[in-house]
């Protein structure tokens, strides 16, 4: 169930890509897809009763969650970010050549 | 409403005083964040990130002027350079000295020890200074580009 | 065998190079020149190598797979290797006089060296999420290029596109996850030996995300939307490098080693496969008949020529395969030279409208006699290497027995050359306008590119038996082993 | 686990407020609040390093946001303009694949007991082998140090491309 509940979030995000007219409004659905497939990978790894997969002096043999997940995710989240800083960057050059954020007013280029 | 708006003066006595004093112990956690990754949840990501932030901090309360005093977008950038240089040539000295890209090459220590972990630090230190130099250079270019040009 | 890791290595530590030293140009010219042709020379060295010592693990720290990263060199991964650093090579020897007109010229080579190790790193890499990883770095770099010179369509288009892919990578990043929570692995091989002979719901949900995913950075016909802005607004040596190489690299070939390796290919593959091709042949071809702008044109021709590699792939049949591979390997040489051509003609004209020109091969007559070569080659004018690549398409889909298919691919070269003489005639003969009459033509380094690519042309067209029992016999091989390909990675690791 | 069902609700409502309001502000505040929520059920499900890695992002993304909306004089939202076939096509294409997603997800292992194929050679061996007490880090930096490279080169990637995007001008003049 926790699986599809952010498959749902994922959901929204996609709908808001393609549903939406603001440049902006475009790239929070692109965050918010991303937070889901994280919230996902983190799921799929989770164990019940499981503790963090760090080793210290008192635990030794504990029942860790999966840490290849969580590698992942970390990957993932410094992915996202980079993409975000990129594209809005994007943004805020087209704000500065078309004086707005509405998609349907920019569109030079047909097809 | 807009913090960037009044970015070339900076924003209030009270907002740079606090700055003032919490810009060094965020610093200073960032480092210990990127030292102690192979040991605590962290790394050096987010130990590069929080360094970048507090020059991020300073910039949003005394303005582009003095934070670019402190460290400016050229340096930073060379900064992003080094550190992902320095990482490749952990990957690289692992071909020269054992023979496979990425080897861990170093002795592996006392486990649990902050001098542990054959490369991993080195690895880390490499990344921290790579984020958080980069960061600080998006954010400078985003901050400094203007959409209005003064004619 | 030290030298796999290389591929990606040379062209990181060039990129991160050049960002340090700044704003020298000479000395990044001469810097990824050298670069880009060590990584050629390295991927003609591995020919000889894999022929004696047969499909390759590179291992990455010593760990074996699946615990660790491996790299596998084996005969796909090196005919993609030999395609992405030869064009990259030409392409960069282009740069050095075309981005003059341009800003920040090393920047520019540091994002396409980055560009070159992405796309590196998803032919050689044998793991999942490594693959993920790679290919957003191929991505954003040819957003940031596309987008190089900051004009409003420029933008547009690199919006677009990014958008797209976007969407495209978080689709596949959610798979490989449907994937790591099946099996609890990511390398390809294992997983593949996993889920064989199992058939569920879940596979078949992560299989149609796969197939979004690596079909919208192919720009296969539904997700062709952004390839017709993107290609043209770029640089012509990066509109090069996305139609020629980068689609093939990020696209078609993780279709094929994804679905031919890791999922096992079966009719109900083959024949989407099959429809996908034709609709993207069909529809790329008319699309393309309309286009008054050069390089919109060939962006379209792209897609079409995208849809005969899936035919070819769909039919799965030896001379299918062959005709596949050889066309990858053919599109990405002519589509180079003509996106350099294109890239000639604006450099001298300043324009890209086909009826603006006109003559142009009495002043310019090595760009001229240059893009005929192309444009016959990709119309499948014999001797060409275009036309053994359609035709082995074509006998694969007659032996296979579809004919009305093989029907419609003859039809659509029949396109092909219809558009092509439209660009010979508007552009290159003709009446030569007035107000071209002073123009020369392009440097020196330019021609040379052009020239080489040319000969490419001609000589494969000529010798391609060598080619095919050298190059494509492996990759076919690699193809037609299909999901044995888990039991040689592990079983080359044991 | 009732929060992170909770946080799970908590993002959805996130989101969708993101997506539905007026004003571009209030979607960027909404959007951190999908990401704190995120933050803290990372947390529930004994993620620490997600966690920090999230948070810091999470402010960075907010600020690179505002900057963005920033430069939108009034803030206010561009009004959909009506195109009643492609929502009501976008709406079935979600739904449909939502289904199909629904029936396909069942599949996976019951949630909170994961295959670990792998990770149990991690768990087992990965101190021993690579010295580092975070497991986190001994997969990230050492089993799989390679995707960390292409992760570094991923984040050089994207700030050289906004550097580049937004230098004064493209062309040099002829």
């Amino acid at each position: 169930m926790l699986f599809f509940l952010s498959f749902v979030v994922f959901l929204i995000g996609l709908y808001c890509v393609v549903a939406k007219k603001n440049l902006l409004k475009i790239v929070m659905g692109i965050v918010i897809m991303e937070y889901a497939v994280n919230f996902f990978l983190v799921l799929l790894g989770y164990r019940m009763g499981g503790v963090a997969p760090i080793i210290t002096k008192g635990i030794k043999e504990a029942k860790f969650v999966d840490p290849l997940p969580q590698a992942m995710v970390l990957t993932a989240i410094v992915i996202s970010i980079a993409t975000l800083a990129f594209i809005v960057a994007i943004c805020i050059r087209i704000y500065q050549r078309y004086h707005t954020f509405d998609i349907t007013e920019i569109k030079r280029l047909k097809g | 409403m807009n913090p960037l708006k009044n970015a070339e003066k900076g924003m209030t006595i009270i907002v740079k005083t606090i700055a003032k004093f919490i810009v060094p112990p965020i610093i200073l956690f960032g480092v210990y964040m990127i030292l102690h990754g192979h040991l605590t949840p962290g790394g050096g990501f987010p130990g590069g990130v929080i360094m970048a932030s507090a020059f991020i901090l300073l910039t949003l309360a005394f303005g582009k002027e003095v934070a670019s005093q402190k460290l400016r977008r050229s340096t930073a950038s060379l900064l992003e350079s080094t550190g992902a240089l320095i990482f490749l040539s952990l990957a690289l000295l692992g071909i020269v000295v054992g023979g496979w890209f990425f080897l861990n090459f170093l002795p592996k220590g006392h486990p649990l020890k902050i001098l542990s972990a054959g490369f991993i630090p080195l690895a880390n230190i490499g990344i921290g200074i790579k984020v958080g130099g980069g960061i600080f250079a998006v954010f400078l270019t985003l901050a400094i580009f203007r959409v209005f040009p003064k004619k | 065998m030290n030298i796999i890791p290389l591929f990606v290595a040379i062209p990181l530590g060039a990129a991160f190079i050049l960002a340090l030293l700044g704003k020298k140009e000479t000395v990044s010219d001469i810097l990824v020149n050298s670069a880009a042709l060590c990584l050629a020379i390295l991927s003609i060295v591995l020919i000889p190598f894999l022929r004696d010592n047969g499909v390759f693990v590179y291992t990455m720290g010593r760990w074996l797979p699946p615990k660790g990263i491996n790299l596998v060199l084996d005969g796909l991964s090196l005919l993609m290797l030999i395609v992405i650093n030869s064009i990259a090579f030409f392409a960069t020897l282009y740069s050095v006089s075309y981005m003059k007109r341009f800003t920040a010229k090393s920047r520019f080579y540091s994002l396409f060296m980055l560009m070159v190790a992405g796309m590196n790193g998803v032919v050689l890499t044998g793991d999942f999420f490594n693959l993920f990883v790679f290919l957003e770095i191929a991505s954003i770099a040819s957003y940031a290029l596309v987008a190089f010179g900051v004009e409003a369509e420029e933008l547009e288009a690199a919006f677009k596109y990014m958008v797209m892919s976007s969407i495209a990578s978080i689709l596949i990043l959610f798979s490989v996850g449907l994937l790591y929570g099946l099996t609890g692995s990511l390398n390809m091989a294992d997983i593949s030996e996993i889920i064989q002979g199992k058939h569920n719901l879940l596979l078949s949900f992560s299989l149609v995300l796969f197939l979004a995913g690596f079909g919208l950075k192919a720009a296969i016909i539904p997700f062709h939307a952004w390839l017709p802005d993107a290609h043209p607004s770029a640089p012509a040596p990066i509109s090069a490098m996305l139609s020629g190489v980068l689609i093939k690299a990020l696209g078609v070939y993780t279709i094929m080693r994804v679905f031919f390796n890791v999922y096992g290919m079966n009719i109900q593959l083959g024949w989407t496969f099959m429809i996908l091709g034709v609709i993207s042949m069909v529809g790329g071809g008319i699309l393309a008949l309309r286009q008054t702008d050069f390089k919109r044109l060939l962006a379209y021709s792209s897609i079409s020529q995208i849809g005969y590699i899936l035919i070819g792939l769909g039919c799965g049949n030896y001379w299918g395969l062959l005709g596949a591979l050889f066309h990858l390997f053919n599109h990405a040489t002519f589509k180079a030279l003509l996106f350099l051509n294109s890239g000639a003609v604006e450099y001298t004209t300043g324009t890209r409208k086909l009826d603006e020109m006109g003559g142009l091969s009495k002043v310019m007559p090595v760009t001229g006699t240059t893009s005929t070569i192309g444009s016959l080659s990709i119309s499948g004018i014999p001797p060409f290497n275009g036309f053994w690549s359609k035709l082995f398409i074509i006998i694969g889909l007659i032996q296979a027995g579809y004919l009305v298919l093989a029907g419609i691919t003859v039809l659509a070269s029949v396109l092909t050359l219809a558009y092509y003489l439209r660009v010979q005639r508007f552009v290159f003969f003709g009446k030569l306008r007035e107000k071209w009459a002073q123009i020369k033509e392009v440097p020196k380094v330019m021609c040379v590119s052009m020239i080489a690519l040319a000969i490419i042309c001609i000589g494969t067209g000529i010798l391609f038996y060598p080619l095919i029992k050298v190059i494509l016999g492996p990759a076919i091989a690699v193809l037609q082993e299909g999901t044995k390909y888990s039991l040689l990675i592990l079983g080359g690791m044991k | 686990m009732w929060q992170v069902y909770a946080l799970a609700i908590l993002m959805i409502v996130g989101s969708l407020v993101a997506v539905h309001t007026r004003y571009l502000l209030s979607a960027v505040i909404s959007l951190a609040v999908v990401g704190l929520a995120l933050c803290v059920a990372f947390l529930y499900l004994q993620a620490p390093d997600c966690a920090i890695t999230q948070i810091v992002v999470e402010v960075l993304a907010l600020i690179i946001l505002i900057r963005a909306t920033g430069v939108e004089r009034d803030m206010t939202e561009i009004k959909d303009k009506k195109e009643i076939f492609a929502y009501e096509a976008v709406g079935i294409f979600i739904i449909a694949f939502a289904f199909f997603a629904f029936r396909a997800l069942s599949y996976l292992p019951e949630f909170g007991h994961p295959v670990m194929k792998v990770s149990q050679e991690y768990i087992r061996k990965g101190l021993e082998q690579t010295g580092s007490a975070n497991l986190v880090t001994s997969v990230l930096l050492d089993f799989r140090a390679y995707d960390t490279l292409g992760e570094a080169t991923v984040l050089f990637t994207a700030i050289l491309g906004a550097i580049i995007v937004l230098r004064e001008v493209g062309r040099k003049k002829k």
